[in-house]
This record gives structure tokens, sequence and C-alpha cells, in this order.
């Protein structure tokens, strides 16, 4: 009746590993720990139960037990700690050559666009062996991108971009979870990470579906909302010249710097008089309600392609 | 005059206390760990602010711009006068003298009003011009850079609901002072027994704390830019 | 039975009407500083005149000073917890931004 | 004292009135702690029928008891009655409020009104959730994350949160007549070093309740303004933050773990202790391990938020911290079972589930570090593994702690003796069905399982069937007690004043005791768990 009846979760990401040797080392620490205490409680109610043993020693305490077992837990968490530290870090920064997926979460589904203008619902087909970064945001509540097999979660938020990446190294399907409830269908939101071979991928890629690269959707978004009558290119405009500005360093007019990435560009569009640039005059109006989410993953998408001399994202595939 | 004290303190002291000391330091004492509850109540909305201020520093200067400067600062004097007299009337109570307690409270209590009428003008100002977080939010800066108004609305829903949320505190205040004057004119109160006048007297002290920090918070946000 | 030394420390009426005089002046301090550009440390002023105001209350008004050590304690863990609050909620939002640095 | 026990008409706190006015109208600490328990009872077992639902609903991939709507809600009034209406007032209301005024030689707590009135609006909070439930009832979890609490949830999210808003307010009274009266109300010679761990450990749970709980009644009341006049604070459309709203959230909540499992502690300590017949080892270190997870409980909460975009440095900090938070905790259980060492060992009930508290405890709180630790984390937030981790602590720890306690001392609340046969089965049904319930989902979060899923992938069956058949036997060890203590009532045997033969001083009062506690203030001049000095002699009754 019950075929499949795994007690692991499959391991399909180069992150797997290290996440389960840690969680193997940890659960061998806290096995001994566990099965120390069990076994004492067991061994002192059996040797000094009252029947064999009606006189108890009165002990006050020891002081150097109390340190003994404070200090080497202690000792043994910062181990974890460090470990654990480790791993969030390398999850934390996705590589600088990933390949990128725009993903959107709503009530109750997953939006992939790929750089090169493929639209998925619910799957997501990556290349094996190959560094993908995944940068999302939500539509409505928050949401969280989970897959077991790659061990990685990160929370998908409205409002905000949220970055995780993962390297799947094996040829396979696996499983997508929203795992931050979101309403009535929450269970239903899950999808499939189809990891193909390169081959497989490159045919995937020719079956069509793209409708236009992904920056070259936010170009047309960029004409259609005017943004070109201002952004010029060569500092002709009253806005900023956008070429060459994205992942660099960027003077703002309170003094502060901060890097143009995905997440400045989206804020400089939905509230641009929080971080104006410095030398120009805060006069760009909030496009805030205005633009939706998949037009604004394409809006940085472009602005983002104007800072590679090549902007030609297919190229980058190989 | 004196063994009426005594009755009335012997008739005070609860069954489950040694003695008037112990009873008197009790309630104290539990005022002031109530206070720590208060502070923390009134710190969630001191955290949200300080987040908010830190991103939307400009919304936050222009909202300010449209507080009634005049009416806060009058407003601050005037718990600051209320606190006084609550000092007062807790220092005549030490000493027994019924009487001037209350004088002292019932002018504590018209020191409250005073400050609701003022914030209650105030109140009324803001309704008018749709300062009102909501559907029908609407903000003109005074001065300055265009900002979002979603994030004067921010500003201007901490002002509503910390305001108001003190604003309630003082009219807790003038019902517990209230039923002080009640009490002592029952004759209930004696220099022996003063245990009620002492905790809501503490009380009183704490509202009054409390807006010392909101009137800087929200009227003195960067002045100079406006002007 | 409580005797009425028992009944607490009265504080002179010179130094009530002392500390609430101060109260007013500190309110009009703060009023008038603020109308100076003094760019980041207007708030820090603004601030610590209140702190001044709030600690005068606290000590002369509310009796702290003359209170327990135990009041003491528990009117300084209010400060503390609320700091706790503020600081470690701070810490995530102040340095969300370094973290976009390092890509 | 022994003569007690014959005179049945001797005035005690329950025949010394009569009358429903005479309940609802006492400001008795021991009658409060009894309305306590009638109530929290009865919101145990509204909280306990949506966990078998939800069980119920998960022995099938599909789901096919309830629609997800239904299921949604029934996950979310679960967490909210549980937490907030049983766990956070077991232990403190009911067995804290009989037993510490006793343990402390007082007449009463500090604030006998303020008691009653904690009550009262335990009372108040209680009917505005249930009316919230029944009208409709609510979806969003318990953790009500915006901006789907705030704005897209269809339930009654506002009449949830104040229901808890007013609760709330029933739990700051409660801390706040303990700390006093710990501080003000001691007999003499009862110094803090001589204090009983249970006071000790519910004290550090009353900063927590005084601290924590005003930021969630906050948080909470911005939430229903929020959803009832549209403004933005938590909504990301205008312009606030959801993840502030995480932040305040388990400012409180976080903390709020240990309001619940530190009184269920105190408990395991006496209990240890008296039934080892020896005093506590390291007496100092386990009364200062409580106020250190007090304190330390507030350094952590961002670890529930390890993966909600939060900054990274500040993750390292939490985590840092949350490692240790369990430093504390594992001094504890070190130092219980070095309380057994050469003790002379009885296994009535209530040390049977103190056994059962210290292995699952120990679990649930290793667990923890499993989710202290970042890059574990990340894989099994949000999974079965959470829903296990604090089943362990919250059913397996405090539970266990509330039934080992309710077993200790209910000869002295009721003046009558539980069937022992029975409890030992109960005690041995709940350690059984806990385990068979709760294990395997270690196992489904390890693999991925989410929680609050209404339905999942058929190969995470076996596990979940397995769970559910657990549960019906955790069920029945539940039921078992509420059949002997209600029976005891009437036939069980008259208690003597002391029948574990312990030290302390709520043993020295007759069973039940007096409406006053104590006829002459007592004078102390022993330490805690003063066991050299306490008569051997056996006190045979209930066997």
């Amino acid at each position: 009746m019950w075929i499949n009846f795994p007690l692991f979760p499959q391991r399909a990401s180069a992150m797997a590993w290290q996440v389960d040797g840690l969680f193997f080392l940890l659960l061998a620490v806290s096995g001994f720990f566990t099965l120390l205490i069990f076994v004492l409680i067991f061994v002192f109610s059996v040797k000094y139960r009252r029947s064999v043993h009606p006189h108890p020693v009165q002990i006050e305490g020891s002081l150097p037990l109390e340190m003994a077992w404070t200090l080497i837990p202690l000792g043994i968490c910062m181990i974890f700690f460090a470990w654990g530290s480790l791993i969030y870090f390398q999850e934390a920064r996705p590589p600088q050559d990933a390949m990128q997926i725009w993903v959107v979460g709503k009530q109750w589904m997953w939006k992939f666009e790929h750089e090169t203008g493929q639209r998925e619902i619910d799957q997501l087909h990556i290349p094996v062996n190959r560094d993908v970064k995944l940068v999302m945001s939500s539509q409505d509540v928050v949401h969280s991108f989970f897959v077991p097999a790659f061990r990685i979660k990160q929370d998908v938020l409205p409002g905000r971009y949220t970055q995780t990446w993962f390297r799947a190294t094996k040829v396979g399907s696996y499983q997508l979870f929203c795992s931050q409830y979101c309403g009535t269908n929450h269970s239903q939101m899950i999808g499939e990470i189809i990891v193909m071979d390169p081959m497989a991928y490159q045919a995937w890629l020719g079956l069509g579906g793209a409708s236009g690269s992904l920056p070259a959707n936010g170009r047309q978004v960029f004409q259609q909302m005017g943004c070109a009558s201002c952004h010029r290119s060569h500092g002709q405009g009253t806005g900023p010249d956008l070429a060459g500005m994205f992942g660099k360093p960027v003077q703002l007019s309170d003094g502060r710097t901060v890097v143009a990435d995905e997440d400045y560009v989206r804020n400089a569009i939905l509230n641009p008089g929080a971080q104006t640039v410095a030398g120009y005059k805060p006069i760009m109006p909030s496009f805030q309600g205005q633009v939706s989410e998949d037009n604004l993953d394409a809006l940085v998408a472009y602005i983002k392609s104007l800072a590679q001399p090549q902007p030609n994202a297919t190229s980058q595939m190989q | 005059m004196a063994t009426s004290d005594i009755q009335i303190a012997e008739h005070a002291l609860q069954h489950h206390f040694a003695d008037m000391e112990q009873q008197r330091e009790t309630a104290s004492f539990g005022m002031w760990a109530f206070l720590l509850t208060e502070v923390m109540f009134f710190g969630g909305m001191f955290c949200a602010y300080l987040v908010y201020r830190a991103a939307y520093y400009q919304a936050f200067v222009q909202g300010s711009q449209r507080m009634d400067l005049l009416a806060g600062a009058v407003n601050t004097a005037v718990l600051i006068c209320s606190s006084l007299t609550m000092a007062l009337a807790v220092r005549a109570a030490k000493m027994g003298k019924s009487k001037t307690v209350v004088t002292f409270l019932l002018i504590t209590i018209l020191f409250a009003f005073a400050f609701l009428v003022i914030k209650g003008f105030e109140y009324h100002g803001h309704w008018v011009d749709h300062q009102f977080p909501g559907p029908n939010f609407h903000f003109e800066p005074l001065k300055g850079p265009a900002v979002d108004p979603l994030h004067t609305e921010i500003f201007f829903s901490l002002y509503w609901v910390m305001t108001g949320l003190h604003a309630l505190h003082v009219i807790v205040g003038i019902m517990l002072i209230t039923w002080l004057v009640t009490v002592i004119l029952r004759g209930r109160v004696s220099a022996h027994y003063y245990n009620p006048v002492d905790t809501v007297g503490l009380y009183w002290h704490f509202v009054d704390l409390v807006w010392i920090y909101l009137f800087p918070l929200f009227y003195l946000i960067s002045k100079q830019h406006g002007s | 039975m409580a005797a009425p030394a028992h009944t607490g420390h009265i504080g002179s009426l010179k130094l009530y009407l002392g500390i609430w005089g101060l109260l007013l002046l500190l309110t009009f301090t703060t009023v008038m500083v603020a109308f100076v550009d003094l760019g980041p440390f207007n708030i820090v002023v603004a601030l610590v005149i209140a702190t001044i105001k709030g600690s005068l209350v606290a000590l002369f008004f509310m009796h702290l000073r003359e209170s327990s050590k135990m009041t003491m304690i528990v009117a300084v863990a209010s400060l503390f917890w609320l700091f706790i609050l503020l600081s470690l909620t701070m810490t995530d939002y102040v340095s969300r931004a370094w973290s976009t640095r390092l890509h | 004292m022994a003569t007690a026990v014959q005179t049945v008409e001797r005035e005690n706190y329950l025949n010394s009135n009569y009358g429903i006015k005479s309940w609802l109208l006492t400001t008795d600490h021991k009658r409060i702690a009894m309305l306590y328990l009638v109530s929290i009872t009865a919101m145990f077992w509204i909280g306990g029928f949506f966990a078998m639902m939800i069980r119920l609903n998960l022995l099938t991939p599909s789901g096919e008891l309830v629609t997800a709507d239904t299921y949604n809600k029934l996950f979310s009034m679960h967490g909210i009655i549980m937490v907030f209406f049983f766990l956070i007032p077991s232990v403190p209301a009911v067995i804290g409020n009989f037993v510490i005024p006793l343990m402390v030689g007082a007449k009463d707590l500090a604030f006998p009104r303020v008691n009653l009135l904690s009550w009262y609006v335990y009372m108040l909070g209680a009917c505005v959730e249930l009316t919230a439930m029944v009208t409709g009832g609510v979806d969003t979890g318990w953790t009500f994350y915006t901006p789907f609490s705030t704005t897209y949830s269809n339930t009654h999210v506002i009449g949830a949160a104040l229901g808890i808003f007013i609760a709330g307010f029933s739990s700051i009274l409660t801390g706040l007549n303990f700390i006093v009266t710990i501080h003000r109300m001691r007999a003499p010679g009862m110094t803090w070093r001589r204090l009983p761990l249970f006071c000790w450990s519910n004290y550090a749970a009353a900063l927590i309740m005084v601290l924590g709980t005003p930021v969630i009644a906050i948080t909470l009341l911005l939430v229903a303004v929020e959803r009832g006049l549209g403004i933005g604070i938590f909504n990301p459309q205008l312009g606030g933050d959801p993840l502030l709203f995480q932040h305040l959230f388990w400012f409180y909540s976080h903390p709020a773990v240990y309001i619940m499992i530190l009184p269920g502690m105190g408990v395991i300590s006496e209990i240890v202790t008296c039934f080892s017949r020896k005093r506590v080892f390291g007496y100092e270190f386990v009364a200062l391990a409580s106020i250190a997870i007090a304190v330390l409980g507030f350094l952590v909460w961002a670890h529930h938020m390890f993966v909600a975009g939060i900054s990274v440095y500040a993750a390292l900090v939490f985590s840092m911290l949350s490692y240790l938070v369990a430093i504390p905790s594992a001094v504890k259980v070190f130092n219980w079972t070095a309380t057994m060492y050469k003790g002379s060992i009885r296994y009535d009930t209530p040390m049977l589930y103190a056994f059962g508290f210290i292995g699952l405890f120990t679990m649930g709180g290793l667990t923890g570090i499993f989710l202290a630790t970042l890059g574990i984390d990340v894989h099994v937030h949000d999974t079965y593994f959470v829903v296990a981790h604090f089943h362990y602590v919250m059913v397996g720890g405090m539970v266990m702690a509330y039934m080992a306690g309710l077993h200790f001392w209910w000869p002295k609340i009721t003046g009558r003796m539980y069937p022992e046969g029975w409890a030992k089965l109960s005690a041995l049904l709940v350690f059984v069905g806990f385990n068979t319930t709760f294990f395997p989902q270690f196992v489904l979060g390890y693999m991925g399982m989410p929680r609050r899923y209404h339905a999942y992938p058929p190969e995470f069956q076996v596990l979940n069937v397995l769970s559910t058949a657990g549960a019906s036997i955790l069920a029945v060890g539940y039921v078992l007690p509420m059949i002997y203590f209600l029976w005891s009532l009437r036939y069980g045997e008259p208690a003597p004043p002391n029948p574990w033969n312990a030290v302390g001083l709520e043993w020295m009062t007759p069973s039940p005791p007096p409406t006053h506690n104590f006829d002459e203030t007592p004078v102390v001049t022993w330490e805690a768990y003063d066991y050299e000095h306490q008569p051997q002699e056996e006190v045979t009754v209930g066997h």
C-alpha cells in the first residue's frame, strides 16, 4: 500500500552535503547527551530505589561539576555556532556569475521568469551544476521558497526583494514548497524544480515560450512608462544616467553611499524620494501601485543589463 | 484626631499584611512593577517609531511641520504643572491634610482636562486637514522635497496611536483621581494610610513622563528645515 | 502599630517648586534648541533634555531618590528592557544595508 | 497535626463558605486557583479537540476530513487556545496561585483583589476569543503574520487579537502579583536562599510576563487598528514593514515559551527532591539558571526570523545568543539528574511524570540547538521539525510538569488522594502516546514537510498515520486523569497533611489548608529541601 516510504530527504545540491554533515554531527552530539541523561536517570532510579537504598546521602552540590556542565556544552555550542554560520553565509551570498531567475510568489502560485524571457508557473527548469540565483518578491503576503532537496529556504516578502541561490548537482525533479503560511491554499502552493542536463536544458530553451528576453521586456516597459524622458544617456536628462550604474556604489544626496543592487533599483522606482542620487533634484514621482510585480522585475533586469558591456543574456549562459 | 487616624489605618490594614509599613511598601512596589509593564507597552510603539523614523526621515520631518508646536509646548507645560500639583497632593497626604489633598487633586484634574481639550483641538485640526490615516488621508508638504505620502501617513499613524493611547492614559488618570477624591472625602485616608494617593500619584507622574518623550519626538523633529 | 515615622519622607515645598520651574525651563529650552540647526545632534539634544526632565520627575516627584533599592532596580530594569527591545531590533535594520554592500 | 485528618468538619478554604457567590467574589488565592483550574481545563479540551481534528485530517495526504479553510482555522485556534489560554496560565495561575503564598508563608498574594480581577480579565479574554471562534474563527495561525492578518485574511482577526490582548492583561496582573508577593510577603526567615525553587522559577516567569506581555498587547492592538482603519504600520503596500511585526511579535512570543516552561521546571525541582529525599544538587545554580533564562530569553527572539529576510549580521548575533539561553536549561537538567544520585527514590506518579519531563525536555531542548544553528535552521525552519521541537518542550515538558504538579499537590488542594494505579497507567499512556505522536514529526520535518499544510505529498503518509495513532493514545492518557481526579473528589481517600513526607511550608498546613493558610505566621529556620532533618517514616496512604 505504501510503497514510497523514505525517511530522509533527497540530496541534490552542493549545499545539501554541508547541511547534512553538520546535522549528523549535531545529531550525534545531542544523541550522546540525551542517552547520557536517560541512562543516568535509569541507573540512579534503579540503583537508589527506596527499597534498596533507604538512606539518602545529602550532597550540597559541586562547583567543579557545575562549571563543567556549563562550560563544556557552551564550548560545544560555539563550534556549532561557527560552523552553522559559515553555511548560512554561503547561502546568503550568491556567486557573482550565477544565472538569475526572477521569482514572484502570489496566493497561491509561483511565477518564474528567466533572463531569456521564458515564463513558468509552479515549474522551474534549470541546468544541472550551474549556480542559480533567485531574486524573489511577493505580490501579496509573505511566502517562503523551500526546496528540501537543496536544503534552502528563504521567505518571499511583499515590497522588497529577497535572494537565495543553489547549485543543483543531480538531474531530476524536486519538490518546491511554500513554507510560510499564506492563506487558504497554502498547502497547494507547491511546485517542482526540474534539473536538466545542459543539452536538455538548451533544447528546452529552444522550445519557445519566451516572449522576448526579460531585459528587452523591461526596455519596453521603460519606454511605455516614459522613464526615458528623464533618464537619458550621457547625463542629458533631469534624472541620472542609468547606463553602467548597476552594481556600482552610488553617492546619495544625504551623503550615504549605497551599492545599486536589485533592491536599490526597485526602491528607486517605488519610493524615489528616499534615496535620491547626489546632484539630482528629488522630483521623480513614485510608481508605487502603477507597475506590476512582473514589470517591476523586467525594469530592474533591464537596468541591470545596461551595466553589462554585452547585454546578451544567452551568450552568458555557456 | 490621632486616634481616629489610627482607626483609619487599622481599618485599612488588610488581613494578609503584618503591618502598615509592609502594606505601604507593597502597594508602592506593585505600582512600580506595573509601570515597568507600561514602559514596555509604550516601548513597542517607540520601537516602531524608531524604525520608521530611521527609514523615512524626510517624511517625518514634513509630518512634524504639520504639528501645532504651540499647542504641544503648552500641553507639556500643563502636564508638568499637573505633576507638580499631584506631587503636592501626595505631600499633603503624608502630612494628613485631607482638605489640601483634595484641593490639589481637583487642580490636577483641571490640568488634565485642559490637556485633553487642547489635544482635542489639535486632533480636530488634523482631522479636518485629512491627516488621519486611512482612505481619506491627504498630505501636502509645507516645504522641502517631495516625499511619499504613504510615509507621512505612517508618521501620522504613529502619532495618532501613540498620543491616542497617551490620552487614554490621561482619561484613566482622571477617573483614578476622581475615585481618590471620593475615597478621601469619605475619610478613608490619613497620614498613617495614604497608599492610594501615593500609587495614583506614581501613575500620574508616569503619564507626564511619557508625554515628555512624545513631545520632542513628534513636535520637534528638525524645525529649522521648515522655517 | 505603625508609628508616624514610618510614613515616609516629606519633601520641602521649595524643592517641589524648584523642580517644577526647572522642568518648565527645560521645556522652553528644548523648543528653542529645535530651531537651531545642529544637524544630527538636534535629536540627541532633544532626547538628552527629555531624559533630564524624565529623571527629575522620577527622582523627585516619584520619590525614586528616597525609594528602596528594589524600586530603583525596577526603574532601571524598565530602561534596560526598553534598550534591549530597541537596540536588538535596530541591529537588524541598521545592518540590512551592509549585506548588500558585500555583493 | 495528624489528628486533623480525622476531623472531617475542620474549617478549610473549601467548606468555609458555600454558594456560587462565595466563589465568584472570593479573594482567597486558593479559590481563585480553583477558578483558574476549571477554566483552563475547559480551554485545554477545546484546544485538544482542535488538535484531534488536525491529526485526523492528516491521516490522508489529500486531507479529506475538512476543507483547507477549516483546517487553517483549526490549527490557528488550536495554537491560540493552547498558548494563550492554557499553557501560559497553566502552572502559574493554577498551581502557582495555590502554592506560592503557602510556600513563602504568606496568608495570601500581595494583591488578592487584583488576583481575582486577573481571573475575570482572563474569562473576558476567553469569552471574546471563543466568540470570535464560534462566529467564524480565525485562520492566521497563532502568529498573526502581517500583511496576511491585516489585509488578506477574511476571518475574525480583530476579535481574536482582542481576545489575546485582554488575556494578556490577566497574565500581567498574575505576574505582578507573584513578583510583589515573593519580594514583600515572605515569612520571617524565608530568605531568598531558602526560597523553594518553584518560587524562583515562577518569579522568573513573572518577570517575563510583566516585561514581555505589554509588547504583544500593543502589537496585536496595532494589528487590529491596522485592519480596522486601514493604516499601514505593518503593511508593505502602505510603506510599512512586515518584519517589524515579526520582531515585535517574537520579542514577546519567544520569551513566552519560557513563561510556559519555567514554572514547569519549578514543579520538577520540587518533585525530584521530594521523591529522592534529597536536597537539590546545586541550589544556587538551579535558582539562578531560572533568572538567567528569563533575562537571556529576551535576547534571542529573531532566531524565529533567520529566513525571514533579516540582515545576516543580525542573524549571527541572535544565533549566538540563542546558544547562550540553552546553557542554563542544560544546567538544570544536569542538576536534577545529579539530585537523584545516592537518593532514596520512590516511583509515585508525580515522579514518573518528572522522569518523563526530564527526558522529553532534554530532547526538546537539544532539538532547539538545531534551530539555533543557522545552517540547519534554514532547512528545518517552518517544517514539522519545529512543530515537533516545540511540542516536545511545551507538551512533553510543560504539560508533563503540569500533570506532575497536579498529582503532587492534589492531596493538598482537595484533601483527597487520587488512585495511584490509574494515575501510573495514565502517566505511561501519556509518555508512550506523546512520543508516538511527535517523534515521527522530527523525521517528517527533516524530510521537508512544511507545517500548516492541509494536504501533503503521499510519501509523508506513513509517518503522519503513526503520529495520529499516537495522538489517540495521548488523548486517552489525558482523559483518564480527568475522570479519576473527579472521582477522587468524592471517593478518594482523605489525604493527610503531608502524604509525600515532603518539606516545605505548604505541607505544614492541613489538607486542604484553612482560608488564612497559617494560624500563626511561620518562622523559617531551615534551608529549602532540608530532607536530612525530615523524619523518614513512610506514610502509606494511597498504596
